[in-house]
């Protein structure tokens, strides 16, 4: 299992989280994302995620590397789903190892954050008004 | 801009763009030295349904974010990235 | 499985993430603290955890009172493991949903915060110059 | 402080405290009207071995920390709580 990756089946948290616990780590952060069954008002029935595969792992392993130059954290995980997801599907799971809580929880806060705003991934949103592609200013 | 020989990049399309174009790859024709924005410009004349999805487009050459007004080379891979909804 | 739980046996992580995902929540952060081979300049071999159960459960329990009246949060789990811990055990966990990030991460930070400061729990260290018992201001 | 009957109250003994004593409970005959720190003096004569294990120990009665001049009443639990150290 890779520390940064695509992913078109369900994604295993309890393995990401894994993928970055040493027995020197004494908290992981986990941050997972899921499909609400509402967004911007509208209810949402499903989600469909596409992406640009050969440079969304450069970009997942430069946040991470900048996080880990930023905070003092030990490994950072990020998979992220694609395809279609129902309500309550994982899209995201991004996971932080560190001896202590609060570079853990900086350091998690600011990957999924630089994700939204830099990871090229599209989601088109499935409603009872049509589907449409999603532009949201993070 | 350029002098009057043609190069070739490879022009990826996702999302939207891929749903206006009705394809995920293009190889483009373009004039030597041309810049990404200039692609633009040739992209909306072979696929006009392309119109009106300028705003908040982003090039990336070869994986790497880059300015509009940058320099393409002959084999250059050209993503236009729609505005990125991740996570 | 409870919200709140004091647990003799190894932590259901994803169970504990589980509890709290409901389909209008759109991120879980989730906590969880491991036993790590060092402490304060000490290399640890393992941890001994001891509760006052009858007081813990409320504890957790006011403690998510209050980082849901504080943080928008839709629900907060919090499962802390007794006994005997080796290296690399989760000593506890905590999920946090709620439809936005930015709570989810404040909930979870104030609720283990919270929870080392004024939970009802113990530990002994276990180490190569004997066990004792740790007081550390958090 | 107080008058001259007695009450019982229900000590807790935890980490530290449960090994110096030797014991998680014990029934404290203390003074009606006696406070939560009153009992730790009652204890500490009766556990020597408590002594030197003051610092940084809170009072619970009924499971709820409470001031250390809170008065008791017969019957409750009162715990001693050494630092705590969860997470």
């Amino acid at each position: 299992m890779k520390l940064f990756a695509l992913s078109s089946t369900p994604l295993d948290e309890k393995g990401v989280s894994a993928l970055v616990s040493g027995s020197g780590s004494g908290g992981v952060v986990t941050f997972v994302g899921r499909v609400r069954d509402h967004a911007r008002g509208r209810s949402v029935s499903a989600l469909e995620y596409e992406a640009y595969p050969e440079m969304v792992e450069a970009v997942f392993g430069a946040i991470a590397a900048e996080a880990r130059q930023r905070f003092d954290v030990s490994a950072i995980a990020i998979h992220h789903r694609l395809g279609r997801l129902e309500v309550g599907e994982a899209s995201v799971v991004i996971a932080v190892a560190a001896a202590h809580r609060s570079p853990a929880f900086e350091a998690c806060r600011y990957a999924i954050d630089e994700l939204k705003r830099r990871a090229p991934i599209w989601k088109k949103e499935f409603g009872p008004d049509g589907a449409f592609w999603v532009e949201e200013r993070p | 801009m350029v002098d009057d020989r043609d190069m070739q990049v490879r022009v990826r399309f996702f999302a939207a763009h891929r749903e206006a174009t009705g394809q995920s790859a293009y190889e483009a024709d373009v004039p030597a030295g041309a810049r990404a924005r200039d692609v633009w410009r040739v992209l909306v004349e072979r696929f006009p349904t392309l119109d009106g999805h300028a705003s908040g487009t982003a090039y990336a050459v070869n994986q790497t974010v880059v300015p509009a007004d940058t320099v393409l080379s002959e084999g250059d891979e050209l993503a236009l990235l729609p505005p990125m909804a991740g996570g």
